[in-house]
C-alpha cells in the first residue's frame, strides 16, 4: 500500500470510527445512562440510515422516492423518523425488565431488516439503495476527507449534547431510575416519560448514525444492518471503552474499531485463496480480543464518572 | 387529610386488604399497627398509588386520588417510604437526596442544552439543601459515599431525608424504625415531631416499636386481617383485648 | 388444503421440537446465571459438525455420534463457563450478555475455520419420504419428535426429583443464600451447563438432520429460540418446550397466509406479544 | 474450647477496611448478642464470619479448627447456620421450598424439624406453597429464620432476627432462640432491639466504628448506664 | 504507473463455487501477458478482493480497491447484484472502468454508469428466451419458478415468464442463505406445477433441491447458469437430477475458444465445469489492450479505448496473442480482440452479444449439450 493509499484507508477508517462514535454516544444514555439494554441498535441505525437515503437519492421507479433533497434534510429526517420509531417501540416496550427488553429489541430490529429486505416497493429489497449522494463533494479525492470534517463536526455537536444530558438533573434522574425505580417514582419522577425520553433521543442519535452511514458508503442494503456490524460492535465500544462514560463510550470506539480495521489489514495481507479462512480468522481474532478486553478491564478502560460535586461559595 | 373508604385488595384468594376504612387527620401523626401480614403495607402500597385496589376509593383532601400515579401524588404533597430501604444505590448519598426535589429545571432536555447557566444555579441551591438536610440527620460526613455503602439503618435515615428534601403534605413511613439502632431512633422520633410541629407536616406511620409509637402517635389504628380491628389513643390500644391477642402478645407490659 | 395444513404441521412440530431443546438451555442459563446466552445458537451449531466429525469421518450412524456429540459441546460450555464467564460474573449482566456474543463469534468463525463456510450433511443423497395419505413424512422427522419427548422427560424427572433441581432455582434466586445453606454453587452451574450444552447439541443434530449444516444455522436460530423460551416463561422446561412448539407451528402455518419471509418476524412478533401481554410468559415463568 | 472464637479481625469489601480488629468469642451452649450504632460494621463481621467478606487479617476458629475465610458453602456442612439482615429468603420460591433449600445438606428425615418450625410460626404453615415475594416484611423474616434452623446446627447467627417482627412475634422469636439454646446450640446474634434481645443473651458486645467498644456479661450490661445511653436507647 | 486490475470475486458466500474459477481466469490472463512483455512494459498486478457475494460487503471492497489499492480497472463482480450497486455507488462515481464476467441481469443494460460499466457476458433477456423455448420443446406445459430475490434472479425470472407459452403456475422469490424453503416450495407445487425452474445459485440451490425432493414437492427440474456447478449433483445425488436441463451463455466454437482451450488445459489440466472463467479472461484481455493501447494506466484512458481494441475493424487477435497485439498498436494498427468467449464487442451500452448453451446432468455428469439459438 503507498502512502496516498494508507492515507486514504485512514480517512475511510477515520469515518466510520465517526459514525460509530455517535452510535456510541447514542447507546450511552439508554445503557450507560438509563440501564435499558437496547440490543436493538441495528434497527434505528437502518431506519435512519433508508430514511435518509430514500429522501436524497435521485428519482426512481424502482423504490420510494427518490426525492433528491439535500444531505443535511435527509439527516434531519433519519433523526425524526428514527425518533418517532422510538416513541412507538418505547411506549410498547420501556417498561419491560431490562433483559427481556433486550430480546424484544433485537427482534423489533430483526423484523425491520426483515421488512427492509422484503418490502421492496419501499427499499428495493436485497437490492438495495444506490447513488446516495455525499455531503458537499460527491466524488475524487477530496470527497474522503470533507466527509470526514463534516463527521468529526457531527460527533462534536452530539458528544456536548449527551455529556450535557450526563451531568444534567436529567442525568440524575435517569440514573436513578436506573438503581431503583419503585423509589424514583415515589420521588416524583414520571418514570416512563423519562425512559422514553431517554429511548427516543438515543435511538434518534442511531438513527442520525444511520444517515451519516448512508452519505458516507453510498450504497446501503439489509446486510449492512445485522447484529453484527449493527449492534454487537457498538456494545463491544461501549463497554471496552466504559460505559456511562462518554469519553469512555469515543475511546472505546476508536479502540475497537482499531481492532476491528487492524485484523482487516492483517487480512488483507494474506493470499486471496485463503479469503475463506481469513475472513473467519478475523472475527475470531475480534471475539478473542473482546474477550481479552472484558476479562482485564471489568469496568471498561475508562470507569463511570461520577458528576462533579457543586462547587459551593462557603464550604 | 386522607380518607379510605372501603378499600379491598385480593391477591389471588388472599384477601390483603378488605373493606377497610380509616382516616388520617391533617397534622397529626398517626400510627398503624398490626400483625404482621396485616395488610399495612399493601395500604400504603394503594394510598400512595403502587397498588391499584379492587374496590373502594382514597381521598387526599377531600379530592379522589384513586389510581393516580404515584408521581402525581408525589406533586399533590404525599410521599412515602419502603419498608425495605429502596435507596440509590449506585449514587452518592447527597444525589440520592438532590434527586428528589420537583420542578427542575434540569430535569427538561432542551433546557439543559440550551440555559446551563439557570440549570447550575438551582442546582447549587438544591444541593445547599441536601447538605442542611444531612447535617440534620447525621450522615454528612457520607455525603459523597455512594448509597449502597450505607448500613441499613442509614438507609432509613435516608429514605426520611428524601422525604424531608420538598414540601410533603403527609408522609407515609414504612417501620422508619426497623433495624434502626435504638439511640438513633430517638433522634428519628424527635425529627418527625419537628417536621411535624415546625412544618406542618402529617404523618401516617407503620411500626412495630410500641415505645416508639407510644411517644409519638395519636391516634394509633391497628390492623388486622386487612381491616381496621381498633383505633384510639395507645392506652386505649393498649387496653383493647383483641388487639393484645392478636399483636401485642401477653407479655406486653401494659 | 387440510392436507397442506396436516403438513405444515408436521414441520412445525419438527421445528417446534428444535426450538424446545435449544429454548431449555437458554431458559436455565438465563435464570441460574442471569444473562441472555447469545451463544447458545453457536453451541448448536458446534454439535452438529461435532456429530459430523462420527458420521462423516468414521462412517458412524448418527445415533452414536449423538452422545460424542453432546459430550464436546458440555465440555466446550464447561471450558466457556471456566475460563470467560465465570471471571465475569461478578460485572453486570449485560457484560456477560456482550462477551456471549463475542463468544458466539468465537465459535462461528472457529466452525468456519476448520469445516469451511459451504453446506453440508450428515449424508449426501436424499431421503425419501413416507407418504400416509396425502401428507409426506420424513423418516428422520420421526426420530427428531420422539428425541425431543425422550430428553424432555428426562430432564423433567432430573429437576422434578433430585435435589438438585430444586437448588438451581434457589441460585438463580439467590446465590448468596444458596451459598450458605450449603448449595455447592460452582456444580450447579457446572450440571447446569452439562444439561444446557447437551440439549444444544442435540437441538443441532436435529437442525441438521432437518435441513444442513452450516456455520450460521444455530445463530439463525437464536432468536426464536429465545422466542420460544419468552413465551413459554422463562426457568420452566414444560413452558420452554410448549413454547417452541407454538413457535415452531406459528413459523410454518404462517407460510400459508404471509411471505415465506417472514417466518422469522412472526416468531419475534409472538414473542413481543407475549412479553407485553404476560411478561411472565404464557406459561407464569418466575418473575424474579 | 470456645465453640466460635474470632480474634483481631480486619477486613472489608475490597476498599478500605470495615472491621479494624475484632475480636469475639461464643462458648458452647452460650447466647451472644453484638449491638451498636448503624453502620458500626456489626453485619460485616458476621458475614466474614460466614466467609461472604474477606477477612484480610486475623483468624476464625470453630470448635478449635481454623475456619478463616471459609467457602461460604463450607460453613453449614461445620454447624454453622446463618441468617442475613437483608435478602435472606429465596423470594421465587415457596415457603416450603425454602425449608427445603435449608435441609440441603441432610439426608435424613427432617419433618420433626419441620414440625417445630410450623409450631413456631403457624403462619408458615398456612403459607407453605405460597412464594415468598409475595409475603409481608414480617412474614419473610419468619421464612428466613426457618430456613435458618432446618439444618439443626451448632451455631446459630441471626442478623436482626426480629426487625419488623410485630411485638407478639418478637417476645416469640426471643422465647425460641432460648429454646434452641437450651438444646445445647449456640446463639450469636445482631440485635438493634438490644434490651430484649440482653434480656435473653448471657454475654453482649458493642460494635462501634469496626472495633469492640465494650463487652460484658448481659446483665450487667443493662444496668451500665453509659452503655445503654449511648448505644441502647437510654 | 504499472497496470493495477481488481479482481472482485466471490470468494466466500453463495457464488463461492465461482470464485476461485473466475480468479484463475483473471491470472490466466495476466500471466500470459507478463510472460509476453507486460503492458507498456511492466508487469500487470492482480487485486483480488472478495465480494463475499453480498452487496455490501462487494461495494466495500470495491470502495478499498479503488481507493487504497489504487486498482485502474476491475473485473468482477459475478452476481448482478453485487455488479449493480458497485457500479452505481463506485465505479461510475470515481470513474474507474468494470467489466463484469458473469453479471446476466437485463437491468444492466440501461443503467446510469457514466459508461463506466462493462460486460463480458451477454444478457439474460436472450438466456430467458431460450431457457423458455427450450422447455417448451422439452414438452414441459406448467411449471412454477423459484428465484432468489435479487437483480439476477428476477431478470431471469421476468424474462421466461413472458416468453414462455404454458402456464407458470408461481413464480416465487427466495431468500440466500436459510435453513428451510418449505414454505417456498408448498407454494410452488401448489399449482399443478410438473417442473420446478430453479433460478439461484448451488449452495441454497441444493437446500431446496433436497428439500424438494425429501418434502415430496417437485421432482423435475430446470436451471439456469447459477446452478451448473457439479457440487448440486455431490449433494443431491446423481439418480435423482439426472435429466435436469438448464441454459448458459455459451460461446460458439470459434477460434478463440479453441485457441484458449488448448492453452488453458495446457496450464492447468483440466477446464473447470463451471461458467464464466472464459468471460474473467477476455475482460482482463481487453483491459490490458486498452490500456497498451493508451499507452496510460490511467482508468479514463483504458476505458475510451475499450471499444476499440474489442470492436471491429481491427486485425483480429486471439487469446493468448499479446505480443501480436502489443506490435499493431505500436504500429498504429487498428485491432479487434476476439476471445475465448465469443466476439467480446461491447455495443453502446456495454453489454455484448452472445449465445446461450443447453446443458444437462447426464449419469452424474454435467453435459454441454448444444449452442441453441
Ligand atoms: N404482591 C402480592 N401478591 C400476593 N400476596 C401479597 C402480595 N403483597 C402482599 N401480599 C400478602 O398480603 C398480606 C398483607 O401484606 P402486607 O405487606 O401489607 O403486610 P404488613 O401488614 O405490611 O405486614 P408486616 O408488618 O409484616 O410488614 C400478606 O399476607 C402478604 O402475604
Ligand atoms: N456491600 C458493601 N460494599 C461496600 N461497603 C459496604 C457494603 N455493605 C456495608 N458497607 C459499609 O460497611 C459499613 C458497615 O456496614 P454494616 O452493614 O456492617 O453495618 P451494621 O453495623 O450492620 O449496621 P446496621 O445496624 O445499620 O445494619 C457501612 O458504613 C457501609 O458503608
Ligand atoms: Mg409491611
Ligand atoms: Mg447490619
Amino acid at each position: 500500500m503507498e502512502l496516498a493509499g494508507l492515507l486514504s484507508y485512514f480517512v475511510f477508517f477515520a469515518s466510520f470510527a465517526c459514525i460509530y462514535a455517535i452510535m456510541a454516544l447514542g447507546l450511552n444514555i439508554q445503557w450507560g445512562m438509563t440501564g435499558q439494554i437496547n440490543i436493538g441498535v441495528a434497527g434505528f441505525y437502518a431506519v435512519g440510515a433508508y430514511t435518509s437515503a430514500i429522501l436524497t437519492t435521485p428519482p426512481t421507479p424502482e423504490h420510494l422516492g427518490g426525492f433528491a433533497l439535500p444531505v443535511i434534510v435527509g439527516l434531519i429526517g433519519a433523526v425524526i423518523v428514527s425518533g418517532l420509531l422510538a416513541v412507538l417501540i418505547g411506549m410498547i416496550t420501556v417498561n419491560l425488565r431490562s433483559d427481556y427488553l433486550a430480546i424484544a429489541t433485537i427482534g423489533l430490529a430483526e423484523i425491520i431488516r426483515f421488512l427492509i429486505k422484503n418490502e421492496e416497493q419501499v427499499t428495493h429489497g436485497v437490492r438495495g439503495i444506490a447513488e446516495i449522494p455525499r455531503p458537499l463533494v460527491e466524488s475524487g479525492p477530496l470527497a474522503g476527507p470533507v466527509f470526514l470534517v463534516v463527521a468529526l463536526i457531527c460527533v462534536a455537536i452530539a458528544y456536548f449534547l449527551v455529556e450535557r444530558a450526563r451531568v444534567s438533573p436529567w442525568g440524575r434522574v435517569l440514573r436513578a431510575i436506573r438503581d431503583n425505580e419503585d423509589a424514583t417514582k415515589a420521588a416524583g419522577k414520571n418514570v416512563v416519560s423519562f425512559r422514553l425520553q431517554a429511548f427516543v433521543v438515543g435511538s434518534a442519535l442511531m438513527g442520525f448514525a444511520g444517515g451519516l452511514y448512508a452519505h458516507f458508503f453510498g450504497f446501503i442494503s439489509p446486510e449492512a444492518f445485522q447484529p453484527v456490524f449493527g449492534t454487537f460492535i457498538v456494545w463491544a465500544m461501549l463497554i471496552v471503552g466504559g460505559s456511562g462514560n462518554n469519553k469512555g463510550a469515543l475511546l472505546g470506539t476508536v479502540l475497537v474499531w482499531l481492532v476491528w480495521s487492524g485484523t482487516e489489514i492483517f487480512t488483507r495481507l494474506l493470499p486471496a485463496d485463503m479469503a475463506t479462512q481469513a475472513s473467519a480468522a478475523r472475527v475470531l481474532m475480534i471475539g478473542v480480543l473482546l474477550q481479552i478486553v472484558l476479562l482485564t478491564r471489568r469496568q471498561g478502560v475508562l470507569p463511570e464518572e461520577r458528576p462533579k460535586p457543586i462547587p459551593r461559595g462557603d464550604s | 387529610m386522607i380518607v379510605v373508604e372501603n378499600v379491598s385488595k385480593a391477591f389471588g384468594g388472599l384477601k390483603a386488604v378488605h373493606d377497610c376504612s380509616l382516616e388520617v387527620a391533617d397534622g397529626s401523626i398517626t400510627g398503624l399497627i398490626g400483625p404482621n401480614g396485616a395488610g399495612k403495607s399493601t395500604l400504603f402500597g394503594i394510598i400512595a398509588g403502587f397498588i391499584r385496589p379492587d374496590s373502594g376509593r382514597i381521598l387526599l383532601d377531600g379530592r379522589d386520588i384513586t389510581g393516580v400515579k404515584p408521581h402525581r401524588l408525589f406533586h399533590l404533597g404525599l410521599i412515602r417510604t419502603f419498608q425495605i430501604p429502596h435507596e440509590f444505590s449506585r449514587m452518592t448519598v447527597r444525589e440520592n437526596l438532590m434527586l428528589v426535589p420537583a420542578a427542575q429545571k434540569g430535569e427538561s432536555l432542551v433546557t439543559s442544552w440550551l440555559r446551563w447557566g439557570a440549570v447550575w444555579q438551582q442546582e447549587v441551591e438544591i444541593a445547599d439543601k441536601a447538605d442542611e438536610v444531612l447535617d440534620f440527620l447525621q450522615l454528612a460526613h457520607l455525603a459523597d459515599e455512594l448509597a449502597g455503602r450505607l448500613s441499613g439503618g442509614q438507609k432509613k435515615l435516608l429514605d426520611i431525608g428524601r422525604a424531608m428534601m420538598t414540601d410533603a403534605k403527609v408522609v407515609l413511613l414504612d417501620e422508619p424504625g426497623a433495624g434502626v439502632n435504638r439511640t438513633l431512633l430517638a433522634q428519628i422520633v424527635e425529627t418527625i415531631r419537628r417536621l411535624n410541629r415546625e412544618r406542618g407536616y402529617t404523618f401516617c406511620l407503620i411500626e412495630h416499636d410500641m415505645d416508639m409509637i407510644a411517644e409519638l402517635c395519636d391516634p394509633v389504628i391497628c390492623m388486622a386481617q386487612g381491616t381496621v380491628l381498633a383505633k384510639g389513643t395507645m392506652e386505649e390500644i393498649r387496653a383493647n383485648e383483641a388487639v393484645r391477642e392478636a399483636y401485642l402478645g401477653h407479655t406486653e407490659p401494659a | 388444503m387440510i392436507g397442506d395444513i396436516i403438513q405444515l404441521l408436521i414441520y412445525g412440530i419438527v421445528t417446534g421440537s428444535i426450538l424446545a431443546l435449544g429454548a431449555i438451555g437458554v431458559s436455565l442459563v438465563f435464570s441460574i446465571l442471569r444473562f441472555a446466552h447469545f451463544a447458545h445458537g453457536d453451541l448448536m451449531t458446534v454439535g452438529a459438525y461435532a456429530a459430523l466429525v462420527i458420521v462423516a469421518g468414521l462412517g458412524m450412524p448418527i445415533i452414536v455420534a449423538a452422545p460424542f456429540a453432546v459430550l464436546v459441546v458440555a465440555v466446550v460450555a464447561i471450558a466457556i463457563e471456566l475460563s470467560i464467564y465465570r471471571p465475569l460474573r461478578e460485572s453486570s449482566p449485560i457484560v456477560l450478555l456482550i462477551s456471549s456474543f463475542g463468544m458466539a463469534l468465537i465459535l462461528r468463525s472457529a466452525v468456519q475455520l476448520i469445516w469451511g463456510t459451504g453446506n453440508q450433511v450428515y449424508a449426501s443423497g436424499i431421503q425419501l419420504p413416507i407418504r400416509v395419505g396425502g401428507i409426506a413424512i420424513k423418516p428422520d422427522h420421526l426420530w427428531i419428535i420422539a428425541g425431543t419427548l425422550g430428553l424432555i422427560a428426562a430432564l423433567h424427572v432430573f429437576l422434578q426429583y433430585t435435589k438438585f433441581g430444586k437448588a438451581m432455582r434457589a441460585m438463580a434466586d439467590n446465590v448468596d443464600l444458596a451459598r450458605i445453606s450449603g448449595i455447592p454453587t460452582s456444580r450447579v452451574i457446572m450440571i447446569a451447563w452439562i444439561i444446557a450444552g447437551g440439549l444444544a447439541a442435540m437441538a443441532g443434530i436435529f437442525l441438521a438432520m432437518d435441513t444442513r449444516l452450516h456455520p450460521v444455522m444455530g445463530w439463525q436460530l437464536l432468536l426464536p429460540v429465545f422466542a420460544a423460551a419468552i413465551v413459554g416463561g422463562i426457568g420452566r422446561p414444560y413452558g420452554a418446550m410448549a413454547g417452541g412448539l407454538l413457535i415452531g407451528v406459528a413459523m410454518e402455518m404462517s407460510t400459508m397466509v404471509i411471505n415465506p419471509a417472514y417466518k422469522q418476524a412472526v416468531a419475534f412478533a409472538l414473542m413481543v406479544a407475549t412479553l407485553i401481554v404476560r411478561p411472565t410468559g404464557i406459561f407464569r415463568g418466575s418473575s424474579l | 474450647m470456645s465453640l466460635l472464637a474470632a480474634s483481631n479481625i480486619y477486613g472489608g469489601y475490597g476498599g478500605v477496611d470495615i472491621l479494624n480488629g475484632v475480636s469475639l468469642r461464643v462458648e458452647p451452649g452460650e447466647i451472644v448478642t453484638i449491638v451498636g450504632p448503624n453502620g458500626a460494621g456489626k453485619s460485616t463481621f458476621i458475614k466474614a464470619l460466614a466467609g461472604l467478606v474477606t477477612i484480610r487479617l486475623g483468624d476464625v476458629r470453630f470448635e478449635g479448627r481454623d475456619i478463616t475465610n471459609i467457602p461460604p458453602e463450607q460453613a453449614p456442612r461445620i454447624g454453622i447456620s446463618y441468617v442475613p439482615q437483608e435478602r435472606n429468603v429465596f423470594t421465587s420460591m415457596t415457603v416450603m421450598e425454602n425449608l427445603e433449600m435449608g435441609a440441603f445438606l441432610r439426608s435424613d428425615d427432617y419433618s420433626g424439624q419441620l414440625e417445630r418450625i410450623f409450631t413456631l410460626f403457624p403462619r408458615l404453615r398456612e403459607r407453605r406453597s405460597q412464594p415468598v415475594w409475595q409475603m409481608s416484611g414480617g412474614e419473610r423474616q419468619m421464612v428466613a429464620m426457618g430456613r435458618a434452623l432446618m439444618l439443626e446446627p451448632k451455631l446459630l447467627i441471626l442478623d436482626e432476627p426480629t426487625a419488623g417482627l410485630s411485638p407478639l412475634f418478637m417476645d416469640q422469636v426471643f422465647e425460641q432462640v432460648k429454646e434452641i439454646n437450651a438444646l445445647g446450640i449456640g446463639i450469636l446474634m445482631v440485635e438493634q432491639n438490644a434490651k430484649q434481645a440482653l434480656a435473653v443473651s448471657d454475654r453482649g458486645y458493642v460494635l462501634a466504628m469496626g472495633r469492640n467498644r465494650f463487652e460484658d456479661r448481659a446483665d450487667q450490661m443493662l444496668q451500665n448506664k453509659e452503655i445503654a445511653e449511648m448505644f441502647l436507647g437510654g | 504507473e504499472s497496470l493495477k486490475i481488481g479482481a472482485l470475486m466471490p470468494m466466500t458466500g453463495d457464488l463461492q463455487a465461482y470464485g476461485e474459477a473466475d480468479v484463475t481466469g483473471v491470472q490466466f490472463a495476466v500471466k500470459q501477458i507478463n510472460a509476453a512483455g507486460g503492458v507498456n512494459g511492466e508487469e500487470v498486478e492482480i487485486v483480488i478482493a472478495d465480494t463475499q457475494t453480498k452487496p455490501q460487503a462487494g461495494v466495500d471492497a470495491a470502495q478499498k480497491l479503488i481507493n487504497v489499492d489504487g486498482v485502474h480497472a476491475i473485473v468482477g463482480a459475478l452476481s448482478s447484484g453485487v455488479t449493480i450497486p458497485v457500479a452505481k455507488t463506485v465505479t461510475s462515481r470515481e470513474g474507474v472502468p468494470q467489466i463484469s464476467n458473469a453479471s446476466t441481469s437485463p437491468t444492466i443494460t440501461k443503467l446510469q454508469d457514466n459508461d463506466f460499466l462493462f460486460r463480458s457476458v451477454p444478457s439474460d433477456a436472450y438466456q430467458g428466451v431460450e431457457l423458455a423455448k427450450l422447455v417448451q420443446e422439452k414438452g414441459f406445459s406448467n411449471v412454477s419458478i423459484l428465484y432468489v430475490n435479487n437483480d439476477y434472479g428476477q431478470g431471469l425470472a421476468d424474462a421466461f415468464a413472458e416468453a414462455f407459452e404454458g402456464e407458470v403456475s408461481a413464480s416465487i422469490a427466495f431468500e440466500q442463505g436459510q435453513a428451510s424453503y418449505r414454505g417456498e416450495l408448498q407454494q410452488a407445487a401448489g399449482g399443478g406445477a410438473e417442473a420446478l425452474v430453479l433460478i439461484g445459485y448451488p449452495e441454497s440451490g441444493s437446500v431446496i433441491l433436497r428439500q424438494s425432493l425429501e418434502g415430496g414437492y417437485l421432482d423435475k427440474f430446470i436451471f439456469t447458469d447459477g446452478m451448473k456447478a457439479p457440487e448440486i449433483i455431490e449433494r443431491v445425488g446423481a439418480q435423482f437430477l439426472n435429466g435436469a436441463f438448464g441454459t448458459v451463455p455459451q460461446a460458439k466454437d470459434t477460434e478463440g475458444l479453441r485457441v484458449f482451450r488448448e492453452a488453458y488445459t495446457a496450464e492447468y489440466g483440466d477446464l473447470p465445469p463451471k461458467p464464466y472463467y472464459d468471460t474473467a479472461y477476455d475482460a482482463a484481455m481487453v483491459i490490458a489492450l486498452a490500456a497498451q493501447k493508451a499507452g496510460s494506466s490511467d482508468p479514463e484512458a483504458i476505458r475510451d479505448n475499450l471499444r476499440d481494441v474489442a470492436n471491429a475493424p481491427g486485425e483480429t487477435i486471439l487469446p493468448g496473442e499479446w505480443q501480436k497485439a502489443v506490435k499493431l498498436l505500436a504500429d498504429g494498427q487498428d485491432i479487434n480482440y476476439e476471445g475465448a468467449s465469443g466476439s467480446v464487442d461491447f455495443d453502446k451500452n456495454g453489454d455484448v452479444p452472445g449465445t446461450i448453451g443447453h446443458w444437462e446432468i447426464q449419469d452424474g455428469k454435467i453435459v454441454d449439450v448444444r449452442v441453441l439459438n
